[in-house]
Parts: structure tokens; C-alpha cells; sequence
């Protein structure tokens, strides 16, 4: 079954309006643009950290975001700096990116600095978790990042009560949680969607499915052909994004958001997408050798398929066709379908390069907390 | 057998009164406090911990949860990260297993992973303990699992005075607590007493000493304090002078109280219900063993349930978990060494 | 909305190939006066148990099968014996019903007798579990019948691994799960559910839906109007039944097994009821408090009505319909619109009170057993 | 440092040979064994221990599970109760804490509620330890909650050989065991050693001598034997002979051999990687005390991980975690007493 950007699971999925526009198409020309440097962004984030494990300068895991980009950026590109979310190990550019909208440079925006990530990808002292957790269980009060543990799915209800928090405050937050595909199978996700439902919580549940989890592919996870059809038994929304096209991500997800903000409570949004490599560095090699047989006969090969096109490519795409760029501009940098170790600097934009340049300088010259931190904080004095 | 108490004059409160006044008070007190749970509201709890508590602040800030420990484990912690106070109640405090990953590793953690950004100041509470035919799951002691698990506070009280100060120093304390309810106690009338109408808290960390004595310590908690008690006046008549520490708080753990005691007796048998490998009482014997072991004339011994869960029919119940004459038989023994 | 006997969830309801007959129209006279005369003894078992409790010759709490033993009879009486079940605090009848039309006094057959349930509810040692655990946590691994925890759903990833055994060793076993409608909450429902769906186990969930959980009624427990819409997501069969009647749930039940004896996975039935009582015993006067006004302005209010016919009047009506019995023979015994203290035997055929009696007898005189049993079993040696 | 091991010549194996060897040797032997994890079957597991078993058993007997920690373990209970042997592998143990309820209350208590019915012959199994740079969810060692949960055999082998003899011993056991296998020695070639060609079990319950001495005795088990190998070298230096006993087995415990050691050398130290209150390190404090009183000259005191999370860059981790010089400075202070 191919994904078209129209696709949405009967009955819940008309988040619509009769005739009214589609959100993307209310994006002005500037908006395109960002969204577009936005994805070029994430990807050299990404090939960048993976040169740099390849290097030997990273200890642990690197869980790459590399062709899922387009669920990061259009699922963020419209939040409101108030706005919750919970990203996972596959989001790391998530955390940087929430309210980049609101300047790159801005020191006000809602979300942690380029330089604090880089803290925590190097495990130094002003990683916002001060390096005592790894990768992506980091998160902030102030940004409104909640912080992971590394039990997939947990955040789920948590989400939930920050809402339910902020909703007795008055406020009108909403929180957009991120789960690979398989995550779903842990029961808190169940726990935590029926409660959200229940109490018709704005929590918007994205579903990255990447058609993997570590090397189990999606017949052994669940058995629905479109995973978004779980979310009618909770009486909510299930939406269907095309992941790789970062103006359906965003039409899926301001759907829900609005449905949410309204008080109509949660969703799920499926976004079907392919991860490029095995399931962590340590997995490539590995990975390359069970998937391709697996895929190749698999019932969602033509998901597949159509996950193969490079996200930043889409965007481009659609960018000329608009006319906000020319074929030339597209063709100015192009890392579109390029591993991370074919990429070169110069497949990206300048402002990108130099803006994660500034976070891995900070990060490496910055120290690694001291020793006798590893006692402390364990109680609130 | 009478608990100490502040000495106040007026009507006697059992311990269930006790929680439902601290639960009602500090919902009065403090306007960001939410309690949630199985039950709790429409119903007023299992054991009525919570009667009258909707109708006084509403379906908002008392909510009956779906039947999901994990979420509401869960979502308090998002409520407190979020700055609130929660109350979170288990049905009885054996579900608590359904919510456990929640409690060891997203809610107890969560102060030392933002390396002191986040407080979660979640109090968990439930009926615990066993001495009532509730059989393998209706009668768990479990405290020893969150006492190994770092971030979290945990306490027992065994008299109303302790249950209102305790609960009410547990939800102002920023931290996570567990506090375990003694469901036996609830409606006791025999250790109900006199509480202060006035506000108070019963600090964390700070034992009580029970009943005097200058020959052999015993250090317990929850209901085995009554136990222990019956054990003294026992002894007392064949001669020997035993004095019963209830320690109320298990982390932060109150070591000078005990160390004086131990000091004075060089003596101590160490009672609990929980089962006995791994359990609190191992803890304790460890610790008087680090901090007071040139004070010992004898080995500290535990009572305990034994390595068993808890059987339902009575004689299979007592069987397995400390009684009065067990804890004298032990005591003795340690007295003769 | 009322529940009408073909109601099932689209699109997976139907099971059962068009023009063919429904699995009731192919019972016997006999088969028909065999459920009417179950019927009665799952009341009596429930009326009795409320009169000693109440005369104080039982300890622990009672939790009332009183007016949804149609969803057991039902259920229950097209099983092979070498089928397993799972039952749970409001399925007491279940232990000894299961596979009792192989014969009330047939030493044979493949459930407990009336003696062992009897010594579990007096807590006596020749309970199954030797009164180890109270109430419905026994069971029998040779009678095929799940040992429940109290944690709800627990058995239910249990039952999956036991027809996952049974099918590899070339077995048909297929595996009845019980659960209330609030149980469904918990995560591990999920876990299990998602499981069974993905390798087509023959595991098929009841869920009594009496509409309260305790204290806490359905809208606050999950946000579907109609729970059975759950299966879908799972890509499962979800059924609805009315719960008042014994033939509907049969028929749906008998769907479900065929379906799974098939190989062609599990379901979820919804039997819709009403608690009769309180929770347990000790909550009848709470209950009576707090349910009324609830129930009045609540969206399941037709529901509600629906399932106060009683399942015996119910089954009553459709014999005499069908020319089984006659008015006569059902004034016989009136225990229907009955409650337990306005019950008296003669309000039953006697064959039911002296199948109860004789078990009775027994536990009354059968020990308790010894103290030292507490030490033992922890481990096998 | 090498682990002692039944002599034998031929190649040196490694830690997750001998558990790869164990599951294969088992499966071959025993049809009616299942294994099942998650990615266990495709990939061969996360760290590889079931490589190969997929496509030699086939997917029935070898599955592949959803990311459902409960229902691995209540699967595996229900395939057990239903007359199979399983083994279920936690992708790391730190994610035990998801399926916790069903280890405890269906699992650990099965053959207890059935009054000896049914056996539930399950062996559960994961990676585990610090030392790694795992950080708090990758690093955990949390046998303490299974030892306190009673019903439940926890086993945790240091050297290849006793991986796979303790592995095989558990997969014949009857009754549920939790198998902890120490990630960092998977593929440390150090402890490699030549492992024997014939089937063999280690039982269960029996303790190992890693190196005599009469000083003092070392008791310890997982990744701190190699400490406590390299403290004992220094403490030889200093003029003091250490024992080091590697328990191997926590429930059931070779209480003899450590009573035997210590009325030998009069000083114990305990020493094991979990959290201190409550964990095992503790229970064996307490025990010694119990049946070893006598015979102890000064305070058997322990090393153990601070009541922390572990945390994840290297000074912090080290810093929270025992080290050698941890260990040589307690074993100090109680030759000194
Ligand atoms: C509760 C729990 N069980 C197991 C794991 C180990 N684990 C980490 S990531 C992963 C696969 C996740 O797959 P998916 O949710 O699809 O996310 P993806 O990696 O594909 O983005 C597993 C099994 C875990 N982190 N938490
Ligand atoms: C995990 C867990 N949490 C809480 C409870 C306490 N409890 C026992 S029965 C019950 C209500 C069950 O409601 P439902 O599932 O609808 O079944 P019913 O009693 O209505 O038949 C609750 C909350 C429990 N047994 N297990
Ligand atoms: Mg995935
Ligand atoms: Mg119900």
C-alpha cells in the first residue's frame, strides 16, 4: 500500500473543516524557506555526529535521525514556544530545534541551545543534564523539554499530566510526544493514551514508523497494515503523514494541534518513514545484512519504496514548484540521498555549517563535570 | 499499649481519620495540590482515605483513574514537573508493581538526572501489610524494592499522630515518598488518640522511642511496633528491660536514635514484616553493624517473614510472618548470648 | 444506545460466513434446558455464598456474579474440555462450570468440582491452591484452568503463552480470557492483546462490561462508547453481546472459537451487563449510595436498562418461545428479579441445591490446613 | 586475574561464547525449549548471545516479541505452565523493571499458590553492570528486588565457564531463575579460558574460591570478583592474605563455604555493585551476622555503589561505583579493627 499525503484512517480522521485551507498552505514564502534550511539542519547535525563517532571523539550510541528528518522539522515548525514535547532517542535534533521559528540566535526561544546538545552528544558539564544521563534522556523544565528515560514509550504519561497541569493553570500548552513504532507495544503507551482520551488531554502521540525496531520489523510488532487505525479504539484521531514530506508532517500535526488546543483532545499520527541505517552506529553493519531480505518480501515494501525518497529532496521539490526557489538554488547544495561519509561540508548551507561548528566547539573545550558530582542530587535538600 | 503522642485533650482519632484530616487539610492549604487515583473520589477510596475530598475540590483536582498504575505513577510526575503537589493513591500498595518501572526509574530519578533541576513532589501512598487474611496480594510489605531504589523517601507510620505529621511532612517534602499505610490500623480504636488540631509535620528521618528499656533494643516500624511492645511487656517479667525504637522513616533513616539506644543495651533484635532476604531488617543489621558494632554484646538478630509470601488462612498467615513470641524467642536468645 | 442482539463492530464482525446458521440453532431441546438449568446454579452458587457471608461463616470479600451468569453460561458451554479458561473475581461459577455439560457428576470431567470451589471459598485445604490464595485465584494446570494473580489482566499474556505451547505441540486448545471492563486499562491488557494478534493465538478476552469498576463508571475508564471497538485496532475481531442473553453470547462466543480454532487469531467480546450489587459485599451500601445518581444522567443510561432484564427470564422466554417449556414449568422456580436475602431454595430446582449443598457439606467439614503448609512450596525441589 | 576453571585443553572461549553455547547445547537438547526476546530471532540479539538460534530452531521456537516486557514474562509463564522450558532475554536487565509485576506476583509465586502444582521453569536473562559508561538505564544491577521477592533463583556468573554451567543449570531447574550476565565481560578476552567440550552444569547454590587466603574474606560476586582478585594482589603486597569468594549463586546461598572461610580468617568484606540500602550486599552482612557472630573480630562491613543512579561519563560513573581502591581501603580499616 503506498502512502498518499491524503491518507487519513476512517472515521476519526476529518480534523478539517469543510473547505477550509490546509495549514502548509498558509506558510508564506519565508516560512518555506526556513523549513527547508531546517532539514538541511538535521541532516548535518546528524551526518556530523556520525563522522565524528567514525572519528573515535563520542562514546556510546548514535541513534541516526538521517531520512526522518521531515517528521522532526514539520512536526515542530508550528508549535507555539509554550508547547510541550517529549522527543526520543531518534529525535536528538529535537531538542534544538523546538522553537527555532523563533530565531536560530534568538537567546529567548523556547528550546536548548546548539551548544547545550552538543554538551550532552560529548558528555560535558553544561549539557542541561550536566552529562549524567547519555544521548537523548535530557530535557528542560524552562524549554518545556521532558526528560526521557530510556524505557521506550514512558514519557507518554507523563505528557499527559503535564497538560493535565497546565490545563488547571489555564493554560492552553499542548505536548507532542515522539515513539518509534515499536515503542507502541509497551503497555504505558496504552495506559497513557487512555487516560489522555479520558480526560481528552491535548497530547499528540507521533508514531515514527520507520518500519523498524532494532532488527524487528513491523509484521512481529503489531498487526494492522496502518498503525494510526489503533488510535479508534481510544475514540481519538489516528492521522496518516507521508514522513517524508515535511508539509505533510506539518498539515498531520497542526490538524491535531488545533484539535487539541480546542479542547477535543488527543491523536495519533502515523508517519511512515524508513530508517536509513541499522538501529544504532553499532548496528550498521549488522543491519545491512538482515534487513534487505526481510524488506524484500515484506507486505509493506511499497511503504518502503516510497520512504526511500530523500525528504530534503521532496521539500525541494515543492519549493521550486511553488516558485520560492529555482533549480539552481535546489542544486546549490545538495546532500539529498548521500550517506553521511559521501557528504562534504559544501552540500550544506554555510549558516548551517557554522551553526553546529559553534555547538562542537563549545562542546569540546567545555569539562567534563567533576567526580564527586556523580553523589549529588540524588534529594532535593 | 498506647502510642505517644503530643498530650492534647479531646476526642480520640484513629489512624484513618488521621490521613483523611492531612489529606484534606493540605488540599485546603495548598491550591496546587492534586490527588489522584483508583476510586478516590466518587467512591472516597477503597478505605475512605479520601471520602469527601471530590466534592470539596472537585473532579479536577481529584480524579478517579483508569485502572493503570503506570499512568498514574506516570502522569503525577508529569503534574509535578509541571509544579504541582500529588497525591497518588494505590488501591493497596501491592498494585504497585504494575506501576514500578514509573516509580524506580522515571519518578525516583528524576532530580538526580536533571542534576537538580526537577523536584517531583509525588507522595504515593496505600494500604500495606498483612495480619488480615488478604492473602498474597492484599498483604505485601514492599518498601524494601524503593528503599533500593535512590531518590525516593520512605516512610511507615504506626500511629495516627505519626500518620497525619508523616503524611503531611511527605507532601511538603519535594521529593518523592512512598508512605505505607498500615491498613490494620486504620480503624484500630485501640491505638486511637488525641491529635493536635493545629497544623504540624512529623520530620522525616526522626525515630521515636516507643518504650524505654536498658537491656536489649528492638527497632521496627509499622505494625510490628505493636508487636514488639507485647514482646517488652513479656520480657519485662521475666526481668529484662527491652526498649522498642519505631524508626517511622526508613530512608532518610534516623541512626543516632538508634545508636544511643544500642549504646545503653549493646542489644538489638531487629523486626519487620517484609520477607527476609533483602529486606529492610538486613539493612538495619548492616547498619548497626557499620555504625555501632563495638557497642555489641550480641549479633543483631532479625524477625521477619520468612522467605514465603503471604498465605491466606490464618494459621498459614502467622506461620510465616513475626508474632509476639517469636520476637520474644529471638530476644532472648540475643539476651542469653 | 441499546444494545440489539446483531450489534457487532464493523468491519471485523463478521465472522460467521454468509448463510450460514447461527451456532444456538444447532442446539438441542436438551442443550436448551441444560443452559436454563446452569443458569440457576450459577445464581444459587451467588445467593448462597451472600447468605453464609452474611450469616458470618465466610471470611474475606464476595463479589456478586449475580445477574451476569449469562456471559459464563454462555460462554462456557460450547468449550471442548481440553480448552482453557481464565477467570476472574467475578467469575466464581466459572471453576466448576467449565466443561459441565460433559456432566454435573461426570469424575471425568475437565473443570472443578462443586466440593473444591466450596473448600477455596471456606478456605479449606482441599481447595485446588490449598487455601493458599483467596477467593478466584486458583486454578488447575490439569483441569485447564489459569491461575489468576489479583492484578487484573495479568492472566491474560499467560493464557497467550499457554495456546502458544499447545498450538506447538499440535494441539486446537483455544483460551478464554475474563476480564472486567476497568481491567482493560491496564497496560499489560495491551501488551497481551498485541501479542496473541500477531501470531494469530487463539486467545479470545471477554469483557464484562457491567459498567463500573468499583467505584469508577465506564466513561471514566475508557472514552469509546462501545469498548469492543478496541479489536479493531489490533486488527482483531471485536464483538458485542448482549450479555443478558445466555444464546447471544453463546453465539458470539462460538464465533470467536471458530474463528480462532481456524488459526485465524484472537478476538474480543464485549458482553454488556450491569453489577448487580456493590463491588464486593463490603461495598453494597456505598454502592447503593453512589450508583443511582451516576447511572441517571449517564450517556449508557439505555444500557443500563437493558441489563436489568434478568439473564434467567431472559433464557425462560426464548424456551418457552421455542416450545422447550412450557409457562408452567417456567413459574416453577422463580428466583429471577430476585435479590439473594428474597431468594429461598424452592426458588430453584433441587437438583441445583443439592449439587451446591453436597458441596457445601464437604467444605464445611474439610480442615483447614496445618500451619507449617505456610513454610512450604516456595520452591520445587 | 584468570578465572578458575576446570582444567582442560583446547581453544580459550569468551563470556558470551559460553552463554551462546549454553542456549544452543539446550535448545538441541530439549525440544520443548522456547526462547523469546526482543531481537533475539533476526539479529541474534542485541549483543548476539542467541546468534544463529533462529535459523537453527526455526521462528516457532525462537520469536522475536514486541517491545512488551510484561508480556515476554507472562508468555513465558504460560508456555511454562502449559510443560515448556523457557528463556526469555531482557534486552538489557535495567528493562526488567516493565515486566516487573509479572516476575513478582505471577511468576515468583506460582508453584507456591498451587501448592506445588505447577512449576513455572522459566530462566530469565539479560545484560547487565556498570562499569560501561550505560548510564542509569543501561548499567543496573537490581538483583536485590528479585532476591527479596521470594519464589525466584538469581544467579550471577564472572567467568565462562560458570556462564554456561550455571545457564544450563538454571534452564533444568524447575523453578524460575534470574540469570544476570555481566555485559562488560561478554567479550573481554582476559577471562577467556578453556571451557570443556562434555555437557557440564555448575549447581546452583555453590560458591567458588577464586583465591584462598586467612586474613580476611572477600564476598562477592559479578564484576567485582576482578576487583577484588586486584585488591587482594595489593593487600599481598602489604603483607595481608585475602580469600576472595565468588558466590556465584544469591538464592540459593553456599552459606558454608563462607562460614568456612571466615572462621578461618575473622574478617569479611562484602562487596557487589548495587545500590547500598537494601541490596544484596547488605543481606550478606546481615546473614553473616547470623551464622558467623562469633567468629568475627571486627565489623563485616560493605563496598557497594552509593545510594546513586549509576551515572553515565567516566569520573562521575567511578566515582558512585566500588573501585579497587574502595575495596583495599575497607579491607584496610577491618584488618585494623
Ligand atoms: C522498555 C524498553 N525495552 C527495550 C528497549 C531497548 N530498545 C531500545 S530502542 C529499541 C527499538 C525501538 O524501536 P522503535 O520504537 O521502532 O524506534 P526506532 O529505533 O525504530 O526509531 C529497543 C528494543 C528499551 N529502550 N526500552
Ligand atoms: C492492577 C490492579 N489494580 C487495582 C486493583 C483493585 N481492583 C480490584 S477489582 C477492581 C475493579 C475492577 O473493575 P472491572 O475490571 O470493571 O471488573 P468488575 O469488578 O466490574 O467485574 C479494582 C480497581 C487490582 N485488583 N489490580
Ligand atoms: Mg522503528
Ligand atoms: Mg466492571
Amino acid at each position: 500500500m503506498a502512502i498518499t499525503a491524503s491518507q487519513t484512517n476512517p472515521p476519526q480522521s476529518n480534523l478539517l473543516p469543510d473547505g477550509e485551507p490546509l495549514p502548509s498552505s498558509q506558510l508564506s514564502k519565508e516560512d518555506h524557506l526556513e523549513i527547508l534550511r531546517q532539514l538541511y539542519l538535521a541532516r548535518y547535525f546528524d551526518v556530523r555526529l556520525i563522522k565524528e563517532k567514525k572519528r573515535g571523539r563520542l562514546r556510546g550510541t548514535l541513534y541516526s535521525s538521517h531520512n526522518q528528518e521531515a517528521v522532526l522539522v514539520g512536526s515542530l515548525f508550528g508549535l507555539k514556544g509554550t508547547d510541550w514535547i517529549s522527543p526520543i532517542h531518534r529525535d536528538m535534533p529535537a531538542f534544538f530545534m523546538k522553537d527555532l521559528r523563533a530565531g536560530w540566535d534568538n537567546n529567548d526561544r523556547i528550546g536548548l541551545t546548539i551548544e547545550q546538545v552538543c554538551c550532552q552528544v560529548w558528555g560535558k558539564q553544561d549539557s542541561p543534564g550536566r552529562a549524567r544521563d547519555n544521548w537523548s534522556h535530557i530535557g528542560s523544565k524552562s524549554k518545556r523539554i521532558i526528560h526521557s528515560t530510556s524505557m521506550l514509550a514512558g514519557t507518554i504519561p507523563v505528557a499527559a499530566g503535564v497538560v493535565y497541569a497546565d490545563r488547571l493553570n489555564g493554560g492552553d500548552a499542548v505536548v507532542l510526544t515522539y515513539n518509534g513504532e515499536g515503542s507502541t507495544a509497551q503497555g504505558i503507551f496504552h495506559e497513557a493514551i487512555n487516560f489522555a482520551a479520558v480526560h481528552k488531554l491535548p497530547v499528540i502521540t507521533i508514531v515514527e514508523n520507520n518500519h523498524w525496531a532494532y532488527g524487528t520489523p513491523t509484521n512481529l510488532e503489531y498487526s494492522q497494515e496502518d498503525f494510526a487505525r489503533r488510535a479508534d479504539g481510544y475514540g481519538i484521531p489516528g492521522l496518516i503523514a507521508d514522513g517524508q514530506d515535511v508539509f505533510d508532517v506539518y498539515d498531520k500535526v497542526m490538524m491535531a494541534v488545533n484539535h487539541a488546543r480546542a479542547g477535543k483532545g488527543p491523536s495519533i499520527i502515523e508517519c511512515k518513514t524508513y530508517r536509513a541505517y541499522g538501529h544504532g552506529d553499532h548496528d550498521d553493519d549488522r543491519a545491512a545484512n538482515y534487513r534487505p531480505e526481510y524488506d524484500a518480501k515484506a507486505t509493506y515494501k511499497d511503504d518502503i519504496e516510497h520512504a526511500r525518497r530523500d525528504p530534503i529532496d521532496v521539500c525541494k521539490k515543492k519549493l521550486v514548484s511553488l516558485g520560492f526557489i529555482t533549480q539552481a538554488d535546489a542544486d546549490r547544495h545538495v546532500c539529498e540521498y548521500k550517506s553521511a561519509d559521501k557528504t562534504k561540508d559544501e552540500d550544506f548551507p554555510p549558516e548551517v555549517v557554522a551553526y553546529l561548528k559553534r555547538g562542537v566547539e563549545y562542546a569540546v573545550k567545555n569539562p567534563v563535570p567533576p567526580a564527586e558530582e556523580g553523589g549529588m542530587w540524588v534529594f532535593r535538600e | 499499649m498506647a502510642a505517644i503522642a503530643e498530650p492534647t485533650t479531646g476526642i480520640k482519632k484513629n489512624y484513618l481519620t488521621a490521613i483523611q484530616e492531612a489529606l484534606a487539610e493540605e488540599m485546603a492549604r495548598n491550591s496546587d495540590m492534586i490527588c489522584l487515583g483508583e476510586d478516590i473520589g466518587i467512591l472516597g477510596g477503597a478505605f475512605g482515605c479520601t471520602m469527601g475530598l471530590q466534592d470539596q475540590f472537585g473532579p479536577q483536582r481529584v480524579i478517579d483513574m483508569p485502572i493503570s498504575e503506570a499512568a498514574i505513577v506516570g502522569s503525577s510526575v508529569g503534574m509535578a514537573l509541571n509544579g504541582k503537589t500529588v497525591m497518588a493513591e494505590m488501591q493497596f500498595i501491592d498494585f504497585i508493581s504494575c506501576g514500578f518501572d514509573q516509580i524506580v526509574n522515571m519518578m525516583a530519578t528524576y532530580h538526580y538526572r536533571t542534576a537538580g533541576e526537577v523536584a517531583i513532589n509525588v507522595t504515593l501512598r496505600g494500604p500495606a501489610g498483612g495480619y488480615g487474611g488478604g492473602a498474597l496480594y492484599h498483604s505485601q510489605m514492599n518498601e524494601s524494592w524503593f528503599c533500593h531504589s535512590p531518590g525516593l523517601k520512605v516512610v511507615v507510620p504506626s500511629t495516627p499522630y505519626d500518620a497525619k505529621g508523616l503524611l503531611k511532612a511527605c507532601l511538603r517534602d519535594p521529593n518523592p515518598c512512598l508512605f505505607y499505610e498500615i491498613k490494620q490500623l486504620y480503624r484500630d480504636s485501640k491505638i486511637a488518640e488525641v491529635i493536635p488540631d493545629e497544623d504540624y509535620i512529623v520530620p522525616l528521618g526522626s525515630a521515636a522511642i516507643r518504650r524505654p528499656g536498658t537491656d536489649l533494643t528492638f527497632v521496627t516500624y509499622g505494625q510490628n511496633v505493636y508487636h514488639c511492645l507485647q514482646a517488652a511487656d513479656i520480657l519485662a517479667e521475666k526481668g529484662y528491660s527491652a526498649e522498642v525504637i519505631d524508626i517511622r522513616s526508613l530512608v532518610p533513616l534516623d541512626e543516632q536514635t538508634i545508636l544511643e539506644s544500642i549504646k545503653k543495651t549493646n542489644r538489638v533484635v531487629v523486626v519487620n514484616e517484609a520477607p527476609k532476604t533483602c529486606g529492610y531488617a538486613g539493612e538495619l543489621v548492616a547498619r548497626i553493624n557499620e555504625f555501632a558494632f563495638e557497642h555489641l554484646d550480641a549479633p543483631a538478630l532479625r524477625v521477619t517473614r520468612l522467605d514465603t509470601p503471604v498465605p491466606w488462612v490464618q494459621p498459614l498467615e502467622l506461620f510465616v510472618l513475626p508474632s509476639v513470641e517469636k520476637i520474644v524467642e529471638t530476644a532472648t536468645r540475643v539476651l542469653r548470648f
